[in-house]
């Protein structure tokens, strides 16, 4: 149904995530402070930053090239284009057959080459070892994450992320099936070692010898950097609303109804609520991993994922 | 007629390398009649998969009908489908690679005479137009031999240095170990009549028994997988192609080894029709490994030239995962997914010889530029050879699979490939899939972390050399060779509406497969999935154009917006460091460690620290030298022990020359005896 | 007549092959030379035996060719060749004497073996000594491997020839004479050159014993 | 035609009679030589065009002497290599150390060295062929010693003692064979006529012609350097004079191999092929093995390309075992064989005037001190690894053709495996003499650049044979596979 008032809705939900994300961020760390007995900054810190940062001038490193300076905006991109593929509010939008989850992983991965070559650009050693890491961690969480598109293509029938949503509200059953239960564990870990939360990575150090992404965006200042951590937030906000929408739909517009929209964003927000949550009680709870025992982190959620894959085989 | 003219194209270069010798001339005119011929071949193969009528080429099997016992066809008239794909893919990488060549070799006035390695590229170029093209054995084994015997003096032009003659010794010696599987493979299928004519095998293959149809698959497999690299025939492969001139090395690495692919499909689907599911599963497996095996070596890898042929190996492993995938579905009669996993190996054949072509050639550039092929003296590169560095770095993101370019449409359909095949009706055979997926995934992964690694040690950063500091651009024809492989892996991706179908209707007929009803095209590529009706989609053009108004519209927005516009350039902030030194940077050493310890179970690395301390105290240091080492396995417990073996029983036989006259008449007699003794025998 | 006429052969024949004999019993140049002479003469008489019962013209000079050649000159040639050299006691060869006697014996055996299935095809009278000259011929062959001296070799391989030419009489009365011709021309100029190349060893390596032959090998 | 047939086995006897009489030598001899011998190619040329006319002329009391198919194809390539080793051999040049007394001693025996093999190859009469070939080892043994050294001398022992006793045997054979016709058919002065023996052969006694035969593979296989006989061939072609081992190792092998061809023949009617296929096959097969196995870790230049003839040889000889295709096979390889050795031990000659070694180990830098000599080096070690664009790569294709057309494919699998060892074995050492950097005190550039045109020639021979246009050459061995394989 690619009505005109679908690629508004689409542009829409895009605009919308966009807006949530620094929102959606500055409630987490809230949730944190307050776990650890802290009052804590207020949840619309991170749009003042932006703000603050969009405000400043950029300062670059003498020994960086032209890739330092166009590295944030490929990330930008490459993370809105996923937003647009990503089923915030509605599906299936117009844009479901422009890219599947795979293109969403690769587009993800796209944003991460750029910035770890921008790491190496400005030649420091903090750069360096900050792209080292990311690129290690990234390389090997993307088995998981095919698997745990493989396992809910089964289910599916099709990795594209309408379809899924559809089918899974087609019969719910599905969603209470264990592979799609042992998918969503994998997905949630990937979504930690993605995003360089904790265990993996702790996004409010800047202790270099615990740095990942923080090491590699070193360098970065002024509106550049607002580029790169709106990003980032921004794409916590797309990786919760996939663990949200794929697994548990329901909410989800199918008609583009301003009731059934508005039904929608009440879930939708429901949802990353929820989930902020959880991500607030586990970070609080773990510590950070040494870098060399992420692999086996990863290596759990892998293991996961072949239990999806098996298991729903099995119940195929 | 184009055929002819091809060949003549060819043959006209290697006069003109043969009769000029040096000089600008000489590299024009060589250059030329590659080009020529290159722009005939993809002529050729367009119009045959596309299927535009440019008449055949009758006159060429006339004039080949001279050399002995030929019966049949000689030169498919007009070219099959699928031999085209790999003539246009030889063709396509010529021209460049011909282009190139003009100013890559103009560093060797002077020193070396371009004769040979003229003469040589384009005799190369002409045998692996033409082993595509044979219709016979013969022809076959000649064109096949001649492309190795070319490629071999090719990688010898630089035999100055001593790994390069060990490296040529390997390759030929690899070379003549295929070709023995090759010929056995061949001569099992011969007719009674003894026609060498490939329908007649085919037809006589129908009629043999299963167990010896394996068996000549395994021997293809073997002989074209060595061509190929596979794990673990791959060991001549990092070793011969960065010896070649770099023009050479993308052809060798672009081209040649996918022969390899063009042999099995050969075999598997023309000569024998498919066969029994573990035939895919065993090319299936062999891929998953080579792709995972040959990006973790390109990890460990510092010299930029071995390190893509590392990714070779890799990428070969993608296409075989594909042409596993594709004859596993053959076999259980799947045929639209049969279809999808053949189109994305021949997808990912084209793609790769593109980017792998564009990054060998930016190597040679690197080379060209700094002389050396260690990147640990390179970096800072973009700022002195911006452009080959902008071509690198596509090329980068295309063999890291990144969208919107070729390298991650054709992975893409390898990937909906395997998940189809979880509509395989035997479970334990159908859960190969996943795990083939995993690996690819990883290795896409790792992929990408190389190639930061790649790119970012050896053009981002501070030179790390007085080399790399003095570097200079690239000659003008240099950089449009390359430019033109970044734009075909930009097209190639945006393109794979007419790509996919076109592919497919290649493979169909062929083991019969059906026409390429399985992926329909619209604006978006649908291919079909394991639940019926349900299909995956993407659409790489929409893809590449909503990224590019992306990168556009935010900057403009930003500038439109109130958002600061100021910029100061200072100095990189090191912790209050007075000044920043290259030594400071992170090497590539550095960069691959934390990947060497997670797969230290494969590397088994050994690292020898050496740190002497300043005399007063030991809190100071004045140097540390690092070295660490990865075992080779397959040289070290497959290779060396067979070759031990030998010399060790050549040392006995030679013992037989003991220099005792008596010994020797002695060998007579007993000969003698023993044959009248078994003449005897024979006898009663 | 025919009987008789084959019996004489016979006994010519194992005279032959009891000379091929001596060469492993007796030890010495000389001993050998001397036998050599013999079995030569008796090659000679028997071929002269059988002219006179065939009545063949050629036959007669091929006896004659025989007698001179092998029975006189080669001999004496020998002897000229074994003065220069002096070192009258054959080294000691590789298989003691009592041993290659038997050797022979066991040859003489095996040459039966090969060559009696083969008789029935000929009805000459004189093909019941063609095992004979099998034996002489496999004799000599060891006498070749088992001797060590460069001379003692030569005589072996003399002794060789004188067993095929018995072979070819007591098969099939000679072979024609126009290759007979060339064969004793083969013969003489292999001997000669023989004794220039033994010569040339002994004045390389002051000695002809073979067994310093020993530089080239692998 | 009768003066053609003098001609071609006269000339040499004339150029041989010449340097004998003509004392102190004079280089006009040597020049006298050379052109005489490359008259004897022009008649054996000119005789193959006759016979491929159609006619097979006889000679002689008796028919003795008989030219068909296949001895032409041999003569061409004896007179060949004769031709190029007189006028490559010693006794032209300005600047050599060769004695005139050593030259003309070489121009002499080479000469009578090729009169003897011209003899044998279209001698009809099996005996005079025997005593043909059987003077090939007393005219060639006296060459070896040219220079005399130990090392020479005890190779010239080795082989006229292990080449004699090897040729006594066949004459065994021979007789035996005798034996057998004379009691079928009485005695004739035809009887031993290779002609009248395949008449009679469908009806010779088996037994008789399998025993005959045994001694005649034996014996001639000891000339033609078949494993376990092979040992005095390393020795005799590392230790002679180049043009002698290009002669011995391009065609003297190839005469004796044709020697066993005829017999075999013969023998096939009498016994049927199986026995002598097989015995073909299982010698074919020593030799391949120890050669190839001899290549590896093989120290001086010299004795590698000697070993590599057992090793061709022998493949030969398992091409014969293979039935007509494999004649075909083996035949084209014998002529292939014969240019591809005579070139490289002609190479290697010049080789050991520059670097004065025979150890591979002490020669470098071929490609750079003698470009051209280095580059035909080169060229010739590809063509016996079998490549493209060479001939040999065509023999050796259509012998692994045979081998699976007539249902032997595990000797064929090992015969393969034993090329590979063989082909790595050669390339190794060879590329480690052709690159790098000569030694110290080795001048560098080509000297007697005259002689490399006939070897350039030898070289564009081998390619067009690889390339294959020729028709009446193809049509030359196609005569000659029918009369191997009848």
């Amino acid at each position: 149904m690619p009505l005109p008032t679908g690629y508004t809705v689409a542009i829409a939900q895009t605009a919308l995530a966009l807006f949530l994300a620094p929102g959606l961020v500055g409630l987490i760390r809230w949730l944190k402070a307050r776990l650890q007995n802290r009052r804590g900054a207020p949840v619309w810190q991170p749009y003042l930053e932006l703000r603050k940062l969009f405000a400043k001038e950029v300062v670059v490193s003498s020994n960086a090239s032209w890739l330092f300076r166009v590295a944030p905006f490929v990330v930008f991109a490459s993370t809105v284009a996923v937003a647009f593929l990503v089923p915030v509010l509605a599906v299936p939008s117009p844009f479901d057959p422009v890219g599947d989850l795979l293109v969403v992983v690769y587009l993800l991965l796209l944003g991460t080459f750029f910035l770890a070559l921008a790491g190496l650009d400005p030649g420091s050693a903090f750069g360096g070892m900050g792209s080292s890491r990311e690129m290690t961690v990234a390389a090997l969480s993307e088995p998981t994450v095919a698997l745990a598109i493989f396992a809910l293509a089964l289910g599916a029938g099709s990795t594209n992320l309408g379809q899924i949503v559809a089918r899974t509200m087609a019969d719910p059953a599905a969603a209470v099936s264990p592979g799609y239960l042992l998918a969503f564990g994998a997905l949630f870990v990937v979504t930690l070692a993605e995003n360089g939360r904790l265990p993996v990575d702790n996004p409010a150090t800047h202790l270099e010898l615990t740095m990942i992404h923080e090491a590699m965006i070193l360098e970065y200042s002024g509106r550049y950097l607002a580029l790169i951590e709106w990003a980032a937030w921004l794409k916590v906000l797309l990786f919760f609303s996939l663990l949200g929408n794929l697994f548990v739909p329901w909410g989800v517009a199918t008609v583009l109804t301003p009731s059934a929209l508005g039904w929608a964003l009440a879930t939708l927000l429901a949802k990353l609520v929820v989930l902020a949550v959880v991500l607030a009680v586990f970070e609080t709870r773990v510590a950070k991993l040494r870098l060399f025992r992420v692999p086996e982190l990863l290596a759990v959620s892998f293991v996961l994922a072949v239990l999806a894959i098996t298991v729903s085989f099995l119940v195929r | 007629m184009i055929f002819l003219l091809m060949v003549a194209g060819y043959l006209f270069g290697a006069l003109a390398a043969l009769l000029f010798a040096r000089g600008w001339v000489a590299r024009w005119l060589t250059a030329a009649g590659a080009i020529i011929g290159g722009a005939c071949a993809v002529t050729l193969a367009v119009a045959e998969v596309f299927g535009f009528d440019i008449g055949s080429f009758q006159i060429i099997v006339v004039l080949a009908r001279r050399p002995w016992w030929l019966q049949g066809g000689v030169i498919q008239d007009p070219a099959q489908p699928l031999s085209a794909v790999f003539l246009g893919v030889v063709g396509a990488i010529a021209i460049p690679a011909a282009l190139y060549s003009i100013g890559y070799t103009r560093a060797w006035e002077g020193r070396r005479s371009l004769r040979m390695p003229g003469a040589m590229l384009n005799l190369f170029l002409l045998s692996m137009s033409l082993v595509p093209l044979a219709e016979n054995i013969l022809w076959f084994v000649l064109f096949w031999e001649g492309m190795a015997v070319t490629s071999y003096l090719l990688v010898m032009t630089e035999a100055e240095e001593p790994e390069t003659v060990h490296a040529g010794n390997w390759y030929l010696g690899m070379t003549q170990f295929g070709l023995g599987f090759i010929l056995a493979a061949f001569f099992l299928l011969l007719p009674p009549d003894g026609s060498g004519d490939f329908t007649a095998l085919a037809k006589h293959a129908a009629t043999l028994s299963p167990g010896l149809k394996s068996l000549v698959f395994v021997l293809a497999l073997i002989g074209f997988g060595s061509k190929a690299g596979l794990v673990p025939l791959h060991v001549w492969l990092p070793s011969a192609h960065p010896a070649a001139p770099s023009h050479v090395s993308a052809l060798m690495s672009g081209v040649m080894i996918k022969l390899g692919v063009y042999g099995v499909l050969l075999f598997g689907l023309r000569l024998l029709g498919g066969g029994p599911a573990w035939w895919g599963g065993l090319v299936l497996t062999l891929g998953a490994v080579s792709a995972l095996l040959g990006v973790l070596y390109a990890l460990m890898e510092h010299d930029l030239k071995r390190l893509l042929a590392y990714h070779s190996i890799e990428n070969i492993g993608i296409i075989f995962i594909g042409v596993g995938a594709g004859m596993m579905f053959l076999s259980y009669d799947l045929p639209a997914l049969a279809v999808l996993g053949f189109v994305g190996g021949l997808y990912h054949t084209i793609n790769h010889a593109c980017f792998k072509g564009l990054l060998f050639l930016g190597a040679g550039s690197v080379l060209h530029a700094t002389h050396t092929r260690n990147m640990e003296e390179m970096g800072g590169l973009i700022k002195r050879m911006p452009r080959t560095a902008l071509f690198f770095l596509v090329g980068a993101a295309a063999i890291s699979a990144l969208p919107p370019l070729n390298g991650f449409v054709s992975e893409w359909v390898v990937f909906q490939a395997l998940l189809g095949g979880a509509s395989i009706p035997q479970r334990e055979v159908a859960v190969l899939m996943p795990i083939a997926v995993a690996m690819l995934a990883l290795a896409s992964g790792l992929a990408a972390a190389c190639f930061v690694k790649a790119f970012g040690i050896t053009f981002l950063g501070i030179a790390r050399s007085h080399e790399a500091e003095q570097a200079r651009e690239a000659p003008v024809s240099m950089q449009v060779a390359m430019a033109a492989l970044a734009l075909a892996c930009v097209v190639l991706g945006a393109a794979a509406y007419a790509m996919v179908p076109a592919l497919g209707r290649v493979v169909a007929g062929l083991a019969g497969l059906p026409p390429a009803s399985a992926v329909t095209v619209s604006w978006s590529l649908r291919v079909p999935l394991s639940a019926p009706g349900a299909v995956g989609q993407i659409s790489p053009l929409p893809i590449l154009l909503g990224l590019a108004l992306l990168l556009v519209a935010i900057p403009i927005g930003l500038w439109l917006s109130r958002a600061s516009r100021a910029l100061r350039v200072s100095d990189t902030w090191g912790c209050g460091r007075i000044a920043q030194t290259p030594r400071m940077q992170y090497t590539a050493a550095a960069f691959a460690e934390p990947l060497r310890r997670i797969f230290a179970a494969l590397y088994r690395p050994t690292e020898d620290v050496s740190i002497d301390f300043h005399p007063e105290s030991r809190y100071f240091v004045q140097s540390i030298a690092y070295r660490a080492h990865i075992i080779p396995w397959f040289e070290r417990y497959l290779y060396d022990p067979v070759i031990d073996r030998v010399i060790a029983w050549a040392a006995r036989v030679r013992a037989i020359q003991s220099g005792s006259l008596h010994a020797y008449l002695t060998y007579l007699v007993a000969a003698l005896v023993i044959m009248l003794g078994l003449l005897m025998l024979w006898g009663s | 007549m025919d009987s008789a006429f084959g019996q004489l052969t016979v006994l010519g024949s194992s005279l032959v092959l009891l000379c091929g004999l001596t060469l492993l019993w007796r030890r010495g140049s000389a001993a050998h030379i001397g036998a050599f002479a013999a079995q030569s003469v008796a090659l000679a008489a028997t071929a002269g035996l059988i002219a006179v019962v065939t009545g063949s013209r050629e036959l007669w000079v091929v006896a004659v060719i025989l007698l001179g050649l092998k029975g006189i000159l080669m001999p004496i040639l020998l002897k000229r060749m074994d003065r220069r050299f002096g070192s009258p006691r054959e080294l000691e060869p590789y298989v003691n004497t009592a041993t290659s006697l038997v050797i022979g014996g066991l040859l003489v055996v095996l040459a039966y073996i090969v060559t009696w299935p083969i008789l029935d095809v000929s009805r000459l009278p004189t093909r019941a000594g063609m095992p004979l000259a099998m034996g002489l011929i496999f004799v000599s062959l060891f006498v070749i491997i088992s001797r060590k001296k460069a001379l003692t070799q030569v005589i072996g391989f003399l002794a060789l020839e004188n067993g095929i030419a018995l072979l070819a009489m007591l098969g099939t009365y000679g072979i024609p004479f126009i290759v007979e011709v060339g064969v004793f021309l083969d013969a003489l100029m292999g001997f000669l050159v023989m004794q220039i190349v033994i010569y040339r060893i002994q004045e390389t390596f002051e000695s002809i014993d073979v067994e310093q032959l020993n530089r080239l090998s692998q | 035609m009768r003066l053609t047939y003098l001609l071609l086995v006269g000339a040499p006897l004339v150029a041989a009679l010449v340097a004998a009489l003509v004392r102190p030598y004079l280089r006009g001899v040597g020049v006298a030589g050379a052109l005489l011998s490359t008259l004897s190619l022009a008649a054996a040329l000119r005789l193959a065009g006759q016979v491929l006319a159609g006619a097979t002329p006889t000679w002689g009391p008796s028919d003795m002497m008989r030219v068909d198919a296949l001895s032409v194809l041999l003569a061409v390539c004896v007179s060949f290599v004769a031709a190029l080793a007189a006028w490559l051999g010693p006794g032209l040049g300005r600047d050599e150390h060769y004695t005139p007394a050593q030259a003309r001693r070489f121009r002499i025996f080479s000469s009578l060295f090729a009169f003897t093999m011209l003899i044998a190859v279209t001698a009809n009469n099996v005996a005079i062929m025997w005593v043909a070939v059987e003077a090939t080892t007393i005219a060639s043994a006296l060459l070896i010693p040219l220079h005399v050294s130990k090392a020479s001398v005890e190779a010239s022992w080795k082989y006229i003692l292990i080449g004699s006793v090897g040729i006594a045997l066949a004459f065994v054979g021979t007789v035996l064979g005798y034996f057998d016709y004379v009691h079928l058919a009485g005695e004739r002065e035809s009887a031993l006529n290779w002609t009248s023996l395949m008449a009679a052969a469908p009806s010779m006694h088996p037994r008789v012609m399998a025993l005959a035969f045994v001694f005649i593979v034996i014996g001639y296989g000891t000339k033609a350097g078949l494993a376990p006989m092979h040992t005095w061939l390393p020795d005799a072609h590392a230790e002679a004079p180049a043009p002698l081992s290009a002669m011995m190792s391009g065609v003297l092998l190839a005469v004796a191999l044709y020697a066993i061809i005829r017999w075999k023949v013969v023998v096939d009617l009498a016994v049927g092929s199986a026995l002598p296929d097989r015995l073909l096959l299982v010698l074919g097969l020593a030799s391949l093995a120890v050669a190839a196995l001899s290549l590896v870790g093989q120290r001086q230049y010299k004795r590698l390309l000697a070993y590599s003839s057992i090793e061709h040889t022998g493949l030969m000889c398992v091409g014969l075992g293979l039935g007509p295709l494999g004649a075909f096979a083996a035949l084209l390889h014998l002529v292939n064989h014969a240019v591809a050795k005579g070139m490289m031990f002609l190479l290697s000659g010049r080789i050991l005037d520059r670097y004065h070694t025979t150890e591979m180990g002490e020669v470098s830098g071929l490609l750079r001190a003698m470009p051209v000599t280095g580059g035909l080096f080169a060229a010739g070690m590809l063509a016996l690894a079998g490549l493209p664009p060479f001939g040999i790569f065509f023999s050796k294709l259509s012998l692994v053709r045979a081998g699976f057309a007539t249902g032997h494919p595990w000797l064929m699998a090992l015969v393969l495996v034993l090329l590979l060892a063989a082909v790595v074995a050669m390339l190794a050492q060879i590329n480690r003499m052709l690159y790098g950097a000569p030694p110290a005190g080795v001048r560098v550039g080509e000297s007697n650049r005259w002689g490399l045109v006939p070897l350039v020639l030898c070289a564009a021979l081998l390619v067009a044979f690889g390339l294959g246009g020729f028709g009446a050459f193809q049509t030359l061995l196609d005569r000659a596979v029918e009369i191997v394989s009848r």
